[in-house]
This record gives C-alpha cells, structure tokens and sequence, in this order.
C-alpha cells in the first residue's frame, strides 16, 4: 500500500468513526469504553509479529508479552463487555 | 514540490500478500459493525461478536502470513492472557466499571510501548528497513511517538485506576511549577524523538533514546494525571483513550495495516466524542478538566464543604417515603454517584416493582455524567434488571417534572443543583440539570447534611419547601422504603 | 494504488454515505438531490482526460461532447442547489 | 487462493502523481462535507460551497496532470455547458424541481457513456491497457457496466424526465409480456459484457459488442421505465441516481481516483436511501415500485375515479374558511401536490402572516411524500419564505392535531387518507397518514370532488362532520381567503 492509500483510509475511516460513535445510544456508553478498549489492543498484530518471527530473542520475549498485556485485554474486554450487555432488556421480557 | 515522504512510505506492508490484507480490512468492516451495533441495546449483543470476529480474523491472519517456528509459546501467551482476562471481566463487580476499564486501558498502553521496542530490535520483521538497513525516517517517527503514547497511556490510566478504585486519594495533587516541568519533559520527548528520526546510525540503535523516550514518557504520563480530581478520571480515561486509538492508528500506517488503521479511528473518535460530551454535559472546558485542580477541596468520596450556613431543611424516614410514594402517581427516580457507592440498584428496582404493582408509573432519569462514567447508571440498572425502555435522557424527562408527583433522588446531587441555572459565581454553572423544584415532592437520599457532590457545592434542593431528606446510606434506605411498601 | 487499497477507500466510503445521507434533514431532500446530481459529475475528469490526451480524434470530440454535457449538470446543479438553499430561512429573520 | 484480478488492478491509476493523488482525495472529503453541510438550512449553504470547491480541485487536478494542447477547445466546452448549466438554474422555477432533476440526470448517463466510449477508443490516454496494448479484463467490465448503467440512466432518466413535466402521459404503459422482453434484454446486454471481457482481439477492438451494449441499454431503460406511474417517478430518479453513482464509483476503480469513488459511493448511498425513505413513506416494497402499473386508474394529474357512491359532504366558501380560521387558536397546514401544480405557495404564506398576526398559531405539516418528490413541498414553502422552524416532519406533529382548531389541506389528499389505517383492501394501507379527524375543524381544499389523490382512492375525510370541502383551485382559493381576512 502506498501512503496516499493509507493516508485515504485513514481520513475515510476518521469519517466513520465520527458517524459510528455519535450513534451510539448514551445508555451504552460504558459498553462502548470497554469495547473499544478491547479492539484497541489490535496492536496484538504488532506484537505477534515480533513473537512470531523473532530475529533477536529479546524481541522475541518482548513480543510474548505484549501478546499477554494484549490478550488479557481483548478477552477480558469482550467478555465483560458481553456481560453487561447480557443486561440491558426491554420491558415485559 | 517534494513529496519524498510520500515515496519513502510506498514501501509500507509491501511484503503482505493480497488476501492478507483483504482480509485486515474485512476484520476493521467488523469492527466498524461492532460499535455500530451498539446504537441500540436490541443490536447490542451481535454487535460486541462482530467485534470478536473481527478480532479473530486479525489474529489469524497475522499469525498464518507468519513464521510458525514460535507458535506453541504464542499460543500459551495468548492463553495466559486469556484467562487472566476472562477471570477478572467475571469477578469483577459492575459498580467497578470505572476502574476496569482506567486498568484494561493501562495494559493496552503497556502493549503499544512493548511492540514499539520489539519493531525497533527487530526491524525487519516489521518490514521497516531500508536498502542500508535502517529503519525508515517515517517509521522512526511513528515508533517514537507510538511508544511516548503508549507509555503516558499507560502511567496516566494507572493513576486513573488507582484514583478512582479509592486505593489513592481522588484530591488533586498539585506540585509547584508543574506546568514548567510537564512543558519541559514534553519538550525533551519530541526533541528526542526528532533526534532519534535524524540520528545517522539511527534506525536499530541508538538504544538510549529510544529508552529515554519512554522513561520520559512514563514520567510525564504520571505527572499530567496527579493533579486531575478523581471524578475527573473519566475525561482523563477518554482522553488517553483516544490517544491510545491515534497510536493504534500510526503503528497500522506502519505496517500499512487496514485493520490497525480503522480500529485506531474509531477509538480515537470514541474516545474524542466522549470526553467532548462529558465536558459539554459539566458546561467545563476540555482544558480545564486537563489543567486539573478541580475538586481540590471535596473529593469523590464526600467530605465536608466546611463554613456552610446552617439552614432549615425538613428530614423523613423511609415510612414517610413510602407513604407518600404509594400515593403518587408518576414517580421520577434519579440515580447519581451515591447509588453506585452503596450498591442500592437491586434494591432500587425492586421499589420501583412494588410501585408499579400498586399502579404508580415509574421512570428512571439519567444526566450525561451522574455517576463516574458516561453511561454507568444505565449499566448498573441494566445489572438490576431494570427495563432500559424505562429509563430516559436528560433532554427527554426534564420536561416531565412538572407533571410528577414525586423526583426521588438516589445519592445524585450536582446533577440536581439548581445553582447550575442561577449561580454565575458556582463551579457548575451552566452544566444542564433535572428541574426537580418543578416535581410537587423531592425526596433526596444521602448520608448526611456534610456531604456534597462532587463539585463540593451546597444544593438549594435540601431546603425547598417540598423537599425531604432521607439521611442514610442509600441501599439502606431503599430496603427500609421497600419493607414499609408491603 | 492496487486494488485493495482502493476496495478499502470505496467500502470506507460507503459507510459514510450510509451515514452522511442519513444525516441529511429531509427538509433538505430536494437540494441533496440536486447536489448529488451536481458531484455525480466528477465523471467529468474521464471527459477530460479523453478530451486533453485525444489519441483519437473520435475520442476527442466524444470527450469534449462529454465536457459539455457534465459541465452544464455541474453549473446547474451547483447554481440550483444554491439558489434553492438560499430560500430557507429561520423565523425572524 | 488464486488472486490475479487483484493484480490486474495494481495498475489502476499507476501514471497519476502522488500529489494529484492526494488532491483527488481533498475532493473526495470536500464532497462528504457539501453533503454534510445538508444536515441543516444553517449549515447547507457553506455545504453547497464545499462541494463546488472539490469540483473545482477534481477539475483542476486532471488538466494540470494532463496534455493541455486542446486547453481552448476544453475551456470553451466548459464555457458552454456551464453557460446553459447556470440559465437552466436561474430560470426554472421551484414547482419544476422534479423534472430538472430527472432532466439534470439524464445528462450525467450520457455523459458515462461518452466517457465509456471515451476510454474504449483510447484507453492508453486512460492507462488501462496491459503490455500487449490490449484494455485489461478488469477495466473492459467496468467500461461494459459503465457504459450500460450510464445508457439505462439516460433513458430511463428522459421518460421519467418527460412523465414528471408532462409533456407524457403519466400513467402506465404496460406492453404485453414485457417481462419477457425486459428479462432478456438484461440477459443479453450482460452477455454481450462477458463476451467483450473474454474477447481475444477484444481490448480496443470489437466496437459492434460495445455499441450494442449501449443500444440495447438505451432501449431497456426505456422499458423499464414506461410501465411505471408518474407520481412514482421520484423512486426511479433516485434509483437512477444510486445506479450512476455506482457507475462512478466503477469508473473511479478504473482510474484509480478517490474522488470519483469517494463521489460515487455518496451517491450510490443517497439514491438508494432517498428510494427506501419513499417506499416505506408509501408502505410500498421497492420492488412493487419498480415492477411498475400502479397509479393505472388515476393519473398524477387527477382524473376522475368513476363509479363511486355519492356521499354527502359540507361545501363553504372562503368567508367562511377566513371566519373560522381568524377564531382558531392554533391551525396546522398540510400542503401536498395540488398546491404545487396550482404555485399556492406564496398566497398561502400571506394567508399564515395574516393569522399570525391576529395571533393565531400556524405550523405547517409535511408528509415524507407529500407533492412529488422527497423534499417538494419544504423547498416550496421556503422559496414562499416560510421560515424552516415552522414546518415540521410527520412524526414530530402527528400528535398535534388533537390540540388543533383547524386542520388545513391544501392540495393534499393521500397523506391525510384515514383508509391508509383502516382499510387493509386500500392501496395505500400501512402508509402512515396525519391524523386530520382528530382536528376539531378541517377545510380541504381541491379542485373537485371528482378528482382524486395519487393512488387513486376515495377519502372518508371528504364527508367526516367537522370537514367543509373548499372546491377550487388552490392559488385561487387561498387569494380568496387572504381578501376576506382584512
Ligand atoms: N459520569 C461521568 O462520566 C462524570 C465524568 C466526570 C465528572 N463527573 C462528575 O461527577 C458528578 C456526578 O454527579 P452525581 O449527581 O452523580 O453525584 P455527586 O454530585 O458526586 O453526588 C453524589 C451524592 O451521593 C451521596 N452519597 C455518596 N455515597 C452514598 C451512599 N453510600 N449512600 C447514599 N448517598 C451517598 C453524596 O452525599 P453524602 O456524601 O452525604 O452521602 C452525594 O450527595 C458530577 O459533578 C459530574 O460532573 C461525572
Ligand atoms: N413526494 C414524493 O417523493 C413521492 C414519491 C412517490 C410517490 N408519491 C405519491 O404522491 C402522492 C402525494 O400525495 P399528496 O397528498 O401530496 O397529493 P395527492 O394525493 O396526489 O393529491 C393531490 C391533490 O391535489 C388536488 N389538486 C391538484 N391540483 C390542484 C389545484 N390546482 N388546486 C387545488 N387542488 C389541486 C387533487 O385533487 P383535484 O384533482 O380534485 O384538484 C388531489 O386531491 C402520494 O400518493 C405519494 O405516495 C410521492
């Protein structure tokens, strides 16, 4: 990808973004905190990276721990995001 | 013109295949779908497994383009960190929703400085490299910043962790010439980053400012929080959340990765637009909530407001309450700060089932930023079963208060003062509020006269004619109401 | 730019269309519809460029016929949108 | 997994600078906030000029990259359009809105198919040929559906554009077994694609498949379009409009040009959301609309329904009107097509400032299908300078009826339908309509009791009590009424 690509992207996506979260409902704002924390840790991309293909061991160890930090984040954000999602209900169910 | 950094980045993600990166944009489109279906809590649920998928596909893109040689260790780091992860969004009670999410955030900066060091020993994986073998110029500035982000993220939310989980005092700590040091250290981050960018045997080496950038930036991370009041963490959380997006986004520029790149938008807006609202919703500045300072002499927790006129308030007791709500007609329940502190929600609700089955309509009335985090009073009713169709917006209830009979305010209080409306010279002025004086009775429930909100500010709603305190704590209170209704 | 980076920019970009037209009050249906009409025109730069590079001279006269026909829709539409807008006004105003 | 169409399209736009690049995108987002601006009167004029200036960017950007030897001729085809473009603008006038648009609209499909043809002729000028000078597989699909959807658009556009004004009858024209015919054209204009795709000497050669692709999609916009009523032609402008937005956006694939993909999406989405807003205005499935025959009976211009039962109904004149209305406390006015095809709506704004000024509260109310296209009747009131915030939407006013002394409709008549609730048998059964029986007093102006709405139908509140039916033109109704309220 060139950088006009990328820059493209990123400037569309700022756009979503914008759109996306002013029509989250305030009731799930807390939701939206923990959520966005989880997606956030994508970076587990970078740090499996340097895990995975480990041309110096202390990035290699680096790596793995990142992908700790980073899993710790994306299961433990989806899953109590999921939780106090399990709770919001209408009436009469 | 001279587009040389433009050039310099075609070499961005060159050796991913195709379908790889395909499938990185297919994982930011769900990503996208996750937040989109939080726009309503009936889409809620599949829109938090679009954001799993997402994930999914990411990791096992990244992990199938490559070397497999490491993949029995990467899968126990992944496990380790799964568990840890699971087990903590299970224990963890909802009321602690703020501090989580302040800790989670933490990790996610600790993660973004950790993969910052490993792209610089290990520039070639990350395909950054030039003919010589140096790490690209674009790319030292985007690991720079990447790992000065990552690092004030994550000093920053673990002071917000701390503050707002009560084991460090909420009260702003203000060291003296603090605003020369933090300009000072900011200053020496980005020299150094730019020193680092030029550096001729840059790239690999010059470990020392790459360490020094981040030691720097843990430094100033810390010293930008400590002087920010406790219930100002949520504004800070947001805005180191978003912070933490835009370093997502610069790493995805990096390895010109779709999913880094869109993921890094969305939270870096998130993020953005919540801490606009709860500035908007307080009628306070995004800088001064930064300045720090404010609640410097009331913190979260309470604590006395000192030389206040004493005056005449009248004070009830829960069969008092019971009575009066037995018969009213529409009853407009405001939950704040107070009802997360004493855990009342369940025993909220179940007043508000009593009531319904005794023909009294009830509704739940919800300000922008009553509680300590946007959206957190909705969470800890959902918790309690409370339907969400019951519960309302400021700008949707206030104009039902002149057609109720009673506003029962459950340990809310800023969001109730109608000093908000009157006072010039008050710290909330301006910040919209529920127009409660409208309501033919106020019943009010804290723990003592002493105590404020969070603004530290006395509430004319005490003393009005129709209103009646309830002096106790909260779940207390709310249980003794519920036994006097039967 | 390779496919991909273009695939991303359109699907982008249709997220926020979907959002940005959702957004627009339907007090205002009749300009955007107008507007649109206008900016559809962009395919003026294809004119163009049949026009300016003209390798064949069927291509070029094709390509001017193609200017004219784009360009009165972007002057109207524009001057239409424009003129219709300039007609709303607030009470007391 | 075999990916050679994604390596097809590396070349995609390979010879433009990045710095064009990088304009073209600047215009992209410029026609995102022109759309942008539109989210409110106050804010759509600076939207109007945002999208001029990313026109003028794309403009710009492609001559300077580009040979400028024919520059005269170029500037003087600009010239003209433009010149035709802006009388057009000035002189027509706001009740023709629709057939300018439809009229607008088939100008741009005729201007895709120059540029497919364009490009055809000479596609090295375009960069889409690969190393055996032959057009690549990639851009001959794009320049087949290019050309296709752009003569569809043309033709389908021209009737819709003839229907709208007029100058053709509005009611359907229903061959025998056009289905038939309608299915294998398709067929056969998509064949006729894959054949060039695949084509050996295809590329720049085989103009009879190129041309017969164009004939034939001329020929089936043309069917597609005639079997449909005149008053549902709004849904095929935007349809038209979603389909040439996509054209653009395949087009911008070819060159490799965010504007015209950003543009092409924009559109895309807005014809096709603008469609979906109708339909379900009209409780009607788009599919329904497009298969055509509805509004047989009754064209847009009325016609009488024949054999109904004669009813007794209430006729005044405009004294009586002008009395009752002086008396009323507040009136709500349903403006709809008739008061469009009589031009009432400056008569009708004179009739509100007289009202207001004897202190009666006037709002108006417009149904999301009210007249003929989306929009219509707000775009008339305001060139009648009735100020934006007295005009509201369906749902935001529907409930005010029941507070209201006079209902006055003026030219509408299916969007105040009561059968729309009740009668499952009725055409327009599920439409949501204002409920006008709820007003105290309703006055009903149309021409004769005759004459019917768009779909048709008898409407009850012609003989509800409270109903006094106004029989005349609208324009010359409402003078009528202004007169008697001096
Ligand atoms: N939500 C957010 O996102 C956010 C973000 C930033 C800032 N803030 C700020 O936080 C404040 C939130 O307002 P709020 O009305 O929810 O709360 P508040 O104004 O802080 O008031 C909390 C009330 O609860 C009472 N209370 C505390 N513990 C209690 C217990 N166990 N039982 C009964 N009562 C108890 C306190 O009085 P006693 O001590 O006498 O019991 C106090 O009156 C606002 O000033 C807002 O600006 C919120
Ligand atoms: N707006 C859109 O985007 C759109 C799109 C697709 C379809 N439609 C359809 O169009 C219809 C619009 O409804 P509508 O209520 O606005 O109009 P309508 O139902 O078509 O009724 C028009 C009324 O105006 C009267 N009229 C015509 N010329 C008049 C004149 N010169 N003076 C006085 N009265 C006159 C007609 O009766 P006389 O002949 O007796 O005068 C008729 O009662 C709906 O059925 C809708 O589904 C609209």
């Amino acid at each position: 990808m060139d950088f006009i690509s990328i820059l493209s992207i990123f400037v569309l996506a700022c756009f979503v973004g914008y759109y996306v979260v002013w029509s989250v409902t305030p009731a799930l704002h807390t939701p939206l905190m923990a959520v966005t924390n989880a997606i956030s840790s994508v970076i587990i991309v970078g740090a499996l990276i340097a895990a995975a293909e480990a041309n110096s061991p202390i990035a290699k160890y680096l790596g793995l721990f990142g992908v700790v930090l980073a899993s710790i984040n994306i299961f433990g954000g989806f899953a109590v995001t999921q939780r106090m999602l399990a709770m919001y209900k209408k009436k009469g169910k | 013109m001279s587009f040389s950094i433009l050039a310099a980045g075609a070499a961005h993600g060159g050796g991913t295949p195709a379908w790889a990166m395909l499938a990185y944009l297919v994982s930011g489109v769900f990503f996208i779908l996750a937040l989109r279906g939080l726009s309503s809590p009936a889409t809620s649920q599949a829109g938090n497994r679009n954001g799993m998928i997402g994930m999914g596909i990411a990791l096992i893109t990244t992990l199938v383009t490559h070397d497999l040689a490491n993949i029995f260790e990467i899968a126990a780091a992944l496990a380790i960190g799964g568990v840890i992860g699971v087990v903590i969004a299970r224990r963890i009670a909802m009321t602690a929703m703020p501090e989580l999410v302040a800790g989670f955030h933490s990790l996610v900066g600790l993660a973004a400085v950790v993969v910052g060091f490993g792209a610089w020993l290990d520039p070639q994986s990350f395909g950054i490299v030039d003919g010589a073998g140096q790490i690209l110029a674009v790319s030292r500035i985007e690991l720079g910043l990447g790992i000065a982000i990552g690092a004030i993220t994550f000093s920053g939310s673990v002071i917000a962790f701390l503050k707002l989980s009560g084991r460090m005092s909420g009260s702003p700590i203000m060291l003296p010439g603090r605003h020369v040091i933090n300009l000072g250290t900011l200053a020496a981050i980005l020299g150094l980053i730019a020193l680092y960018t030029i550096s001729p045997q840059g790239g690999a080496g010059e470990g020392w400012m790459v360490i020094a950038i981040a030691i720097l930036a843990f430094i100033i991370g810390f010293l930008l929080i400590i002087p920010i009041g406790g219930a100002d963490m949520p504004v800070v959380v947001s805005m180191l959340n978003s912070y933490s997006g835009w370093a997502a986004a610069a790493m995805g520029f990096t390895l010109g990765n779709s999913a880094m790149i869109i993921t890094g938008a969305l939270v870096g807006s998130s993020g953005a637009i919540l801490s606009y609202i709860m500035c908007r919703a307080m009628n306070r500045s995004f800088i001064s909530v930064i300045a720090g300072g404010f609640g410097a002499d009331a913190g979260a927790g309470g604590g006395g407001g000192g030389a206040r006129e004493q005056r005449p308030y009248k004070q009830g007791s829960a069969e008092d309450a019971a009575y009066m709500l037995e018969q009213a007609e529409k009853v407009i329940i405001i939950p704040g700060y107070g009802m997360a502190v004493a855990q009342a929600q369940h025993a909220l609700r179940e007043m508000g089932d009593k009531l319904k089955e005794k023909g009294v309509e009830v509704k739940y009335a919800i300000h922008p930023v009553a509680g300590r985090m946007p959206g957190h009073m909705n969470v800890l009713l959902a918790e309690a079963s409370v339907p969400y169709d019951e519960v309302f917006e400021l700008e949707d209830i206030n104009s039902e208060f002149a057609q109720c009979d009673v506003a029962f305010i459950i340990g809310a209080n800023d969001v109730v003062n109608p000093a908000a409306k009157t006072d010039k010279s008050s710290p909330i002025y301006g910040m919209p509020v529920f127009d409660v004086d409208k309501a033919k009775q106020v019943f009010f429930i804290k723990r003592s006269m002493g105590g404020v909100g969070y603004a530290g500010v006395d509430n004319d709603v005490f003393y009005m004619n129709q209103t009646v305190m309830l002096l106790a704590d909260a779940k207390k209170m709310v249980e003794e109401i519920v036994k006097s209704l039967d």
